[in-house]
C-alpha cells in the first residue's frame, strides 16, 4: 500500500501545474476584455456597490500580472472563485450542485462507454475482418461523425414519438414527493437520453481504442503460450487478454476526460441538463467573467480527479508500476 | 521403434493479406517414441512452422496445410511446447501460481513440477510475477508448465536462444533428464552442435525441406550433405561430455 | 405598468399583477401522472432565470413573472369585464372634485409571515418607496403627475387617503401596482440598499407578499416553487378558501423545442402555441387532452430600436434623423416575417398601441409600406451614397453604414425578425451584423450601461396608455433610445401629451391626447414596429375555470383555476 | 507504425479519399455548382419541399433527355400548413452548364433539397457552408499540426528544461475540454465581430485545442530518432534544428501524421458547427455547417418539413469519409 499512496501522491503532483498553470492563462484572459471588468458591472443597479468595491480589492486588477496572480491564488486556496453577477451569488455555490450534475452525468456514460466498449472491442479485435469486425468499426464510425446535438434532437424526437421516456432536464415534478427508491429512478430515466448520446459518443472512440489494443496483445507470444497449454480459450480472452488490453486503455482514460466533459456540456444544453455547460453557456453569452473562470477550475478539478483515478486504477492492474515507478506516464 | 509421428510429403503456407508465403516445401521425417529428435536448420528453414504445426497452432498464424499428411499416434493435446523467449512468453500480468494452476489446479503436482526444474526456494514463490524472476527461472517456469499437463513429447523452439552459455547447459541437461523418463522430444535449433550435445538423432532442414537425418554420431562424423558441413563448421568447438 | 420582455408579448398574462407569465410547462408522462402529483399542482415554465425576486425594482418580465403572483395592489383588474375591483381596499370613495380619495382597506389581510396588514403598509409603499426620490424605483413615473407628486395619509390603522395635485384618470387601475410590507423593507429603504435587497440569493421565507401564493423553492436553472398562501383573504362565490391550487412549478426551459416536447409529453398545463406548431398541435387536441384557444391579437410588441445616444457620433447621426428611420421601417417587409416567422399567426403592427385595445387603438394611423426602392431614395435624399461601390452606403462622412443589432439568444422568433431585418436591410445598401446575448444582460446595456447601437426587444402591453409612461416620457427608466439626451421637440410634446392625459378626467380628452401619440410614434419612429402576433395557447383539459383573455392570458385569474380529474366542466365560478 | 503504400492496400484507401475529393471540389466550385446564391431568399416559397424533376409529361410523353419541373404555388390547409401544389400548365426545362450548374427559367424554381423557413436553397447554402466548415478545420488543423510538430520537435530536440516545460504547457491543453477552452475565449472576444475576423478567430481557437496531443508523439519520435547515427551525422556537417526536423524527423511522421489529421479534423469540423449552433460562431449573413443546423433544431420542421436536417446528415457524412480515410490508412499499416 505504501507505495500505492506515494505513486498516487507523485501523480497528484504531476498534476498540480494545471492548477497553478489555469489562474495564468484565466488572468490573461481578464486582460484581453477591452475596458475594465468592474466598471460595466458598476452601471448595473441590481448589483450593490459594496459587492463590487470587496471583489475589486480582493482581485487587485489594477495591480502588475504578478500580484495579480499571487491573490488570485490566495483567494482559490480561500475556495472564493469571485462573484457571479447574473446569479447574483458567489461562484461557488453556483457551480457546486452543477458540477455534481456534470460528474454523475459524466460517470454514467463513462461506465455505459466502458461497458460497451470493452467487449465489442475485445469481440472486433478476435474476429479480425470478418464481417463482426467490419459492421462494429463502420457504426463506431458513424457514432463519431454524427454530432451530438444532432443526435440529441433526433433522439428526443424519437423519444417523443414512442413515449414511455422522460425528455428533459433532471428530475420530474414530483421529485421531492418520492421515495428514495423513486427519486433514483427518476433521476436514472432522466438520464437515459443524454447518456445514451454522450456515452455512445465515447463508447465509439473507447471501442476503436481497444481494438487496437486487442489486436496488438493478440500477436503477443504469451497468448501463443498459453494457448500451446492448452489452456481454455474463454479463460485466455478474459483474463489474460483483456486485462493486458485494457491496461494502456486505463492511462487513455485520462485523455478521454477531456472529450467527455466537452460532449458533456454540448448534451446538457440540448436536453436541458442542469450541469456545468448550461452554467458556462449562460456565463459566456452573459460575459460573467468570474463565472466562465470559476466554471474552467471546477473542469479542471474534475479533470485531474479522474486522472488519479485511471493512475489508481493503473496501480491496481499492473503489478510492474507497482513495483517500479515510471518518471512519466506512458506517452500513448 | 514404431514412428510415434510420420509426416509424409507435408506442405505448409502462410496467407498474409492476399499473399501466400510457401514456408514448408515437402517434407517426409518420422519421430520416433522415446527419441530426442534434433530439427536444425537456419532461421527461416520453417523448424519453427513445422512445431507450429505439430502442435495444432498454425491456423493461430494464418497458416494453413496445403499438401502431404501427418499420420500421429499423439493428439495435438499431448504435446507440450516451450518458446525461445520466456519473457515473452509469460503473461506480465498474471502471477506465476495462477498460471500453473490454470494449466492443472493440483498443488501438489505443481510443487513436484516446480522441484524437478528446481524452482523451490522463497525467493521465486507462487505470489512473484514473472517480471520479478530471471531468464533462466523463467524459461524453467515454463518448463515445468509443460511437464505439469504430463505430455507424451515436448517441443522445444530454440529453448536457450536467449540464454547465456552456462544457463544453456544447465537447461539442456534438465532436458536429458526430462527425456530420460520416456518423454519424447523434438529440439528445435540453430545450433547443430548444441542439439548435438543432447539429441539421439539430428534432421537438418534447409528452405523448408529434410536435407538429411540420421544419428547424432553420424552426422558429425560423415554428414552426407554439404550444407550440413557448413553448419557443423560454423559453430564453435563444443566438446561432447 | 410596462417592462421589458425577453419573449415575445405572445406571452400568456396572468392577472394584470404588473407583467405577464409566460406560460411554459413542465412534463410528467401520462402514466406517472396518476401516481405523480397529489395535490393540486400548476406546471408553467420560464425562459430564463429570473433576474431577482424584487417587485419594486423589476423592470422585466423574467422577474415580474414570478413575483407577480405574490403581491397585490389596493385594486386589481378584471381582464375579463375591464372594471377595476376592490383587492386590499375593500371600498373607496373620492371628492366631487376627484382630487382627494379615501380607502378603506380590507380587514383581517395578513402577510405571508403572518404580520396584520395596516395602512402603515400603504403609507411606507407610497410616501418612503415609491415617491422617495432617493430610491430607485421605475415605477415612480407613472404616480408622478405633471411633476408634482400625491400625497398620502393614513388617517387610522385601517383607511388610508390619497391627494392629488390634479384629477388622475387612470388613478384607480394604478393602483394595482403591488403594496410592500413596512416592517420587511424598512430597514433596506432607510439605508438606500432596495436594488440589491430581495435578490435570486434570498432565502424564499423573506420575500413577503399579501398574494395566493409564496415563494416555496428557488433551484437555480432548475424551477422556481410557489406555494399556496393558506393565509389569502380572498373567497370564490361559495365561500370556499382560494387559491384552489396547491403548488405551481415554474420550470426553467431556455430551448423552447424542449418545452413543446414537454408539453406534448403531459407534463407542462399550458403552452403558448407558435405559429409553426400550430399545424402540429391542432390534430393532437383530441389524442393528448388539450384544447387551443385563439384569443386574437397581443397587446405587446416587437421592435427596432435604435440608440440615438450611441458612444460612437457617426452612428448617432444616422439614428437622430428621422428620414434614416423611415428609410429602414419602409425597408422592412412585415407582411414576409408575419407569414414566415408566425405561419400566418400575426399582423403588422403600425401604431404603439394594439388593436387587442380597442378604445385607444387609433385605426387610421397608416402602416408602413413595404417599400425598399422609396427607402433607397429617401436615403440618397440624405446624402448616403455608395462612394466606394462596396455595395454598403456611406454617410455624407465617408464612414460606411455598419452596426450591431443587440437581441435576446433565447427567442429563437426575435433572432429570425432581427436575422430577416438585417437582410432586409442588407438589400438597400446597410452592413448589419447580429449579436444575441443573454436577456438579463441586454436589459442592463438598455436600461443602464448604453453599451449598445441597435436592438430588436420586446415591450409588453398594458389596458391604458398611461402605462407606457415610463417608456415615453424622456426622464422614463424605459425611454431607452434617448436616455439623458437632449430633448427632441415630438419628446418634448410627448411628455406634455402623457402628463395631460394622465390627469384629464374625461375619457374622450385622452383618447384625441393618445391619438396625437400614435400619430407622432408613427411618424418619428423611435421604436420601429414589426408584428403583432395573434396570441394562441393549448391549455390540458385536466384545468378547470380557464377563460384565456387577449389582455390577461391564459391564467389571469390564476386564484380560480383549479385542477380536476374528473372531466366533468365545473359550472364557471 | 510502419506503412506499406504501393501495395495492394493502397486500393483500399482511394474510395473515402475519392469521395472527400468531389466534397472539396464541389464545396471550392460552390458558386457555379449551387443553383442560387446562399442568401439568396424568395420568401414566398418558405419550406418548399424538394422539387419534383419530371422525365414524363402529363400526357406520359417521355422526355428523358430534357427533364423539366412546373411552377409551384403555395396553399395553406386548414391546419395552416403549407402545402405547394404543381401547376402542370407550363413546363420548365432544365437548363445544364450554363451561368450555373443547374438553372430553371426564372418563375419556376428548382430546389433539389427543398427550401428553409425563409425560402432560402438547402442545397446551396449546404455547399456554401461546407466550404467555410471545411476550410475553418482545414486551416485549424494546419495551424495545430504545425504548432504540434514544432513544440514537440523543439521539445523532443533540446530536452531538458524546454522539454519539461512544453510538454506541461502541452499537457495543460489537452487536458482542457475544448468545448470550455472554446467558450471560454470567445467569451473574450470583443461583441460586434463581423464574420471574417470570427472565422479567422474561430480557426485560431480551434487550432489552440489540438495540437497536444500531437506535440507529444512528435516529441517521443524525435527522442528516439535523436539517438540514430544519421541524426548525429547530419548535426556534425552542421545542420541546425530547424533543418534536422524537417528533413530528418518528418518523413517518419507522414504516416501518423495521415492518421491522426484525418481522424481530427471531424473534431474540428463538430467545434466549429457547435459554436456556430450556439450563436457565438460565424454568424447569419455568412453559412456555415453550424448555423445551417439551427434552422433545423425544432421539432415542427423535422415532423413536416424534414428535408431541412439534410445539413446535420451531410455533416456527418463528411466526417464519417475522414474517418473512413484515416482507419483505412492506418489499417494498411496494421495489416503488415
Amino acid at each position: 500500500m505504501k507505495t500505492l499512496l506515494k505513486f498516487a501522491f507523485k501523480r497528484g503532483l504531476a498534476a498540480l501545474p494545471l492548477l497553478f498553470f489555469l489562474p495564468f492563462i484565466t488572468l490573461c484572459l481578464m486582460h484581453a476584455i477591452p475596458g475594465n471588468y468592474f466598471d460595466s458591472l458598476r452601471m448595473n443597479p441590481q448589483i450593490s456597490a459594496e459587492t463590487i468595491a470587496q471583489y475589486e480589492k480582493n482581485y487587485h486588477l489594477g495591480a502588475p500580472l504578478i500580484l495579480q496572480y499571487g491573490y488570485w491564488l490566495k483567494n482559490l486556496l480561500r475556495l472564493d472563485l469571485g462573484f457571479s453577477f447574473a446569479y447574483q451569488q458567489p461562484v461557488l455555490s453556483v457551480l457546486k450542485s452543477r458540477a455534481w450534475n456534470t460528474f454523475l452525468l459524466s460517470g454514467a456514460s463513462i461506465l455505459f462507454a466502458w461497458g460497451i466498449a470493452l467487449p465489442l472491442g475485445l469481440l472486433a479485435a478476435i474476429k479480425r475482418n470478418r464481417w463482426q469486425d467490419r459492421i462494429l468499426r463502420g457504426v463506431s464510425y458513424l457514432g463519431l461523425s454524427f454530432p451530438n446535438f444532432f443526435l440529441c434532437l433526433l433522439f428526443l424526437y424519437l423519444a417523443y414519438r414512442t413515449g414511455g421516456l422522460p425528455l428533459s432536464g433532471m428530475r420530474s415534478v414530483h421529485y421531492d414527493a418520492l421515495t428514495w427508491a423513486g427519486k433514483v429512478t427518476d433521476i436514472a430515466q432522466h438520464m437515459i437520453i443524454p447518456v445514451l448520446i454522450l456515452g455512445g459518443g465515447s463508447a465509439c472512440h473507447l471501442f476503436r481504442l481497444m481494438r487496437a489494443q486487442t489486436v496488438e496483445v493478440l500477436d503477443k507470444d504469451f497468448v501463443l503460450q498459453l494457448e500451446a497449454s492448452r489452456i481454455p480459450r474463454r479463460t485466455i480472452l478474459f483474463r489474460h487478454v483483456l486485462r493486458n488490453a485494457v491496461n494502456p486503455l486505463v492511462t487513455l482514460f485520462g485523455m478521454e476526460l477531456p472529450a467527455l466533459f466537452s460532449g458533456a456540456a454540448l448534451v446538457e444544453i440540448f436536453t436541458g441538463w442542469p450541469g456545468l455547460g448550461q452554467v458556462m453557456l449562460s456565463a459566456v453569452r452573459s460575459q460573467d467573467l468570474f463565472l466562465v473562470l470559476g466554471n474552467m477550475l471546477v473542469i479542471s478539478f474534475l479533470l485531474i480527479c479522474g486522472n488519479l483515478i485511471s493512475d489508481v486504477l493503473l496501480i491496481g492492474i499492473d503489478p510492474r508500476i507497482r513495483a517500479w515507478n515510471p518518471p512519466g506516464r506512458s506517452t500513448s | 521403434m514404431t514412428p510415434l509421428i510420420r509426416i509424409e510429403k507435408l506442405e505448409l503456407k502462410y496467407e498474409n493479406g492476399r499473399k501466400t508465403l510457401p514456408a514448408v516445401g515437402p517434407l517426409d521425417l518420422e519421430i520416433r517414441s522415446g527419441e530426442a529428435l534434433g530439427l536444425i536448420g537456419e532461421s527461416g528453414a520453417g523448424k519453427s512452422t513445422l512445431g507450429l504445426c505439430l502442435l495444432g497452432l498454425l491456423a493461430r498464424k494464418n497458416g494453413r496445410i496445403t499438401g502431404g499428411r501427418i499420420v500421429s499416434a499423439l493428439k495435438a493435446e499431448e504435446i507440450a511446447y516451450i518458446p525461445q523467449d520466456p519473457q515473452a512468453s509469460l503473461d506480465p500480468l498474471c502471477a506465476i501460481g495462477k498460471f500453473l494452476n490454470e494449466i492443472c489446479p493440483d498443488p501438489g503436482k505443481i510443487t513436484e513440477a516446480l522441484r524437478r526444474v528446481r524452482l523451490t526456494g522463497e525467493r521465486n514463490s507462487l505470489k512473484s510475477y514473472p517480471h520479478e524472476l530471471s531468464g533462466g527461472m523463467q524459461q524453467r517456469l515454463l518448463i515445468a508448465a509443460a511437464l505439469l499437463r504430463s505430455p507424451k513429447m515436448i517441443i522445444a523452439d530454440e529453448p536457450t536462444a536467449s540464454l547465456d552459455m552456462l544457463l544453456q547447459r544447465e537447461i539442456v541437461r534438465l532436458f536429458k533428464e526430462i527425456q530420460n523418463t520416456g518423454i519424447t522430444f523434438l529440439f528445435i535449433s540453430h545450433n547443430i552442435a548444441l542439439a548435438g550435445t543432447f539429441c539421439d538423432r539430428l534432421a537438418i532442414m534447409k528452405n523448408g525441406r529434410v536435407v538429411e537425418v540420421a544419428p547424432t554420431g553420424e552426422i558429425f562424423k560423415t554428414p552426407s550433405q554439404n550444407y550440413t558441413r557448413e553448419l557443423i563448421d560454423s559453430t564453435p568447438e563444443v566438446s561432447r561430455d | 405598468m410596462i417592462s421589458l420582455s425577453p419573449f415575445h408579448a405572445h406571452a400568456t398574462r396572468t392577472r394584470k399583477r404588473w407583467g405577464r407569465l409566460i406560460v411554459l410547462v413542465l412534463l410528467f408522462l401520462e402514466g406517472m401522472s396518476s401516481r405523480g402529483l397529489s395535490e393540486k399542482t400548476l406546471v408553467l415554465a420560464l425562459g430564463t432565470d429570473p433576474k431577482s425576486f424584487n417587485a419594486a425594482i423589476s423592470q422585466e418580465t423574467s422577474t415580474s413573472e414570478v413575483v407577480g403572483l405574490l403581491f397585490e395592489g389596493l385594486t386589481r383588474f378584471d381582464s375579463r369585464t375591464g372594471e377595476i375591483l376592490p383587492s386590499l381596499a375593500e371600498s373607496w370613495d373620492s371628492s366631487p372634485d376627484g382630487l382627494t380619495w379615501t380607502f378603506h382597506l380590507r380587514k383581517g389581510v395578513e402577510w405571508f409571515d403572518g404580520h396584520p396588514f395596516t395602512s402603515r403598509d400603504v403609507l411606507f409603499t407610497f410616501r418612503d418607496l415609491l415617491l422617495n426620490p432617493s430610491v430607485p424605483v421605475p415605477a415612480r413615473g407613472i404616480f408622478t403627475l405633471k411633476g408634482d407628486p400625491l400625497r398620502v395619509e393614513a388617517p387610522d390603522e385601517m383607511t388610508v387617503r390619497f391627494f392629488l395635485p390634479q384629477p388622475f384618470a387612470p388613478f384607480l387601475m394604478a393602483l394595482n401596482y403591488p403594496v410592500f410590507p413596512e416592517h420587511a423593507l424598512r430597514e433596506a429603504v432607510s439605508q438606500g440598499k432596495l436594488a440589491s435587497v430581495w435578490g435570486i440569493g434570498e432565502k424564499p421565507e423573506n420575500i413577503i407578499g399579501t398574494g395566493p401564493f409564496k415563494l416555496g423553492k428557488y433551484l437555480p436553472g432548475e424551477r422556481v416553487e410557489l406555494v399556496r398562501n393558506d393565509r389569502y383573504w380572498r373567497k370564490d362565490p361559495r365561500g370556499k378558501a382560494l387559491p384552489r391550487l396547491e403548488k405551481i412549478f415554474l420550470l426553467i426551459i431556455p430551448n423552447p423545442e424542449t418545452r413543446l416536447l414537454k408539453f406534448l409529453e403531459g407534463e407542462l398545463d399550458v403552452y403558448p402555441v407558435r405559429g409553426n406548431d400550430y399545424p402540429l398541435l391542432k390534430p393532437l387536441e383530441e389524442k393528448k387532452d388539450f384544447r387551443i384557444y385563439e384569443t386574437g391579437v397581443d397587446v405587446g410588441s416587437h421592435f427596432l430600436v435604435f440608440n440615438h445616444q450611441d458612444k460612437n457620433t457617426g452612428r448617432r447621426a444616422w439614428f437622430q434623423d428621422q428620414t434614416f428611420r423611415e428609410a429602414v421601417s419602409r425597408a422592412i417587409d412585415r407582411r414576409a416575417m408575419a407569414e414566415l416567422i408566425y405561419n400566418g399567426f400575426a399582423v403588422p403592427q403600425c401604431s404603439p398601441v394594439s388593436p387587442g385595445i380597442p378604445f385607444f387603438f387609433d385605426p387610421d394611423i397608416p402602416c408602413p409600406d413595404y417599400n425598399p426602392r422609396s427607402a433607397e431614395a429617401m436615403l440618397l435624399s440624405e446624402g448616403f451614397r455608395d462612394a466606394n461601390h462596396d455595395g454598403i452606403l456611406e454617410d455624407p462622412e465617408g464612414n460606411s453604414i455598419d452596426f450591431t443589432i443587440l437581441t435576446n439568444s433565447e427567442n429563437p422568433e426575435r433572432l429570425a425578425i432581427a436575422s430577416m431585418i438585417r437582410q432586409d436591410l442588407s438589400e438597400i445598401g446597410m452592413k448589419v451584423n447580429l449579436l444575441p446575448v443573454e436577456f438579463n444582460s441586454l436589459v442592463v446595456k438598455l436600461t443602464a450601461t448604453g453599451e449598445w447601437s441597435a436592438a430588436v426587444m420586446g415591450l409588453t402591453g398594458s389596458p391604458d396608455p398611461h402605462f407606457g409612461i415610463t417608456v415615453w416620457k424622456s426622464d422614463g427608466a424605459l425611454h431607452f433610445w434617448n436616455r439623458g439626451g437632449i430633448r427632441t421637440d415630438w419628446e418634448k410634446r410627448l411628455d406634455a401629451i402623457f402628463d395631460q392625459a394622465a390627469v384629464s378626467p374625461d375619457r374622450n380628452t385622452r383618447k384625441a391626447l393618445y391619438d396625437e401619440w400614435q400619430e407622432i410614434a408613427a411618424r418619428e419612429l423611435p421604436l420601429i414596429y414589426t408584428v403583432l402576433p395573434k396570441t394562441v395557447y393549448a391549455v390540458k383539459n385536466r384545468l378547470r375555470h380557464v377563460s384565456p383573455t387577449p389582455l390577461g392570458g391564459a391564467l389571469h385569474n390564476i386564484e380560480e383555476i383549479d385542477i380536476g380529474e374528473s372531466r366533468t366542466e365545473e359550472a364557471a365560478a | 507504425m510502419k506503412t506499406v503504400f504501393g501495395n495492394t492496400k493502397i486500393k483500399r484507401w482511394l474510395l473515402p479519399a475519392a469521395l472527400l475529393g468531389t466534397v472539396f471540389i464541389c464545396s471550392a466550385g460552390a458558386d457555379w455548382l449551387a443553383p442560387y446564391s446562399p442568401q439568396a431568399e424568395s420568401r414566398t416559397y418558405a419550406y418548399h419541399p424538394p422539387s419534383r424533376v419530371h422525365f414524363r409529361d402529363g400526357q406520359g410523353k417521355l422526355s428523358l433527355f430534357r427533364p423539366f419541373v412546373y411552377q409551384t404555388r403555395l396553399s395553406f390547409d386548414s391546419l395552416r400548413r403549407r402545402h405547394y401544389t404543381e401547376e402542370t400548365g407550363e413546363k420548365f426545362y432544365l437548363k445544364f452548364f450554363g451561368r450555373r450548374f443547374i438553372s430553371v427559367p426564372e418563375p419556376a424554381k428548382i430546389y433539389l433539397l427543398g427550401t428553409d423557413p425563409r425560402g432560402r436553397d438547402v442545397f446551396s447554402r449546404i455547399l456554401f457552408g461546407t466550404r467555410v466548415s471545411l476550410a475553418a478545420a482545414l486551416l485549424g488543423v494546419a495551424l495545430a499540426t504545425t504548432i504540434g510538430f514544432l513544440v514537440g520537435g523543439i521539445a523532443g530536440y533540446f530536452g531538458g528544461w524546454t522539454d519539461h516545460f512544453l510538454m506541461r504547457v502541452s499537457e495543460f491543453f489537452i487536458m482542457i475540454p475544448g468545448f470550455y477552452l472554446l467558450l471560454a475565449l470567445r467569451s473574450t472576444l470583443p461583441a460586434g465581430l463581423d464574420s471574417r475576423q470570427t472565422f479567422l478567430l474561430i480557426v485560431l481557437i480551434l487550432s489552440m485545442i489540438g495540437w497536444g496531443s500531437l506535440s507529444r508523439v512528435v516529441r517521443g519520435m524525435t527522442l528516439s530518432l535523436k539517438e540514430r547515427e544519421f541524426v548525429a551525422a547530419a548535426k556534425v556537417l552542421g545542420r541546425g534544428p530547424f533543418g534536422i526536423l524537417t528533413r530528418h524527423i518528418l518523413p517518419h511522421l507522414v504516416s501518423y501524421l495521415g492518421v491522426a489529421v484525418s481522424l481530427a479534423i471531424p473534431g474540428y469540423i463538430l467545434g466549429e458547427s457547435a459554436l456556430s449552433l450556439l450563436g457565438l460562431g460565424i454568424q447569419d449573413p455568412d453559412v456555415s455547417l453550424g448555423n445551417l443546423l439551427q434552422d433545423c433544431m425544432s421539432i415542427p420542421s423535422i415532423q413536416l418539413s424534414p428535408w431541412v436536417l439534410a445539413p446535420g446528415f451531410w455533416l456527418a457524412f463528411i466526417s464519417f469519409c475522414f474517418y473512413l480515410l484515416g482507419d483505412r490508412i492506418a489499417q494498411s499499416g496494421e495489416i503488415q
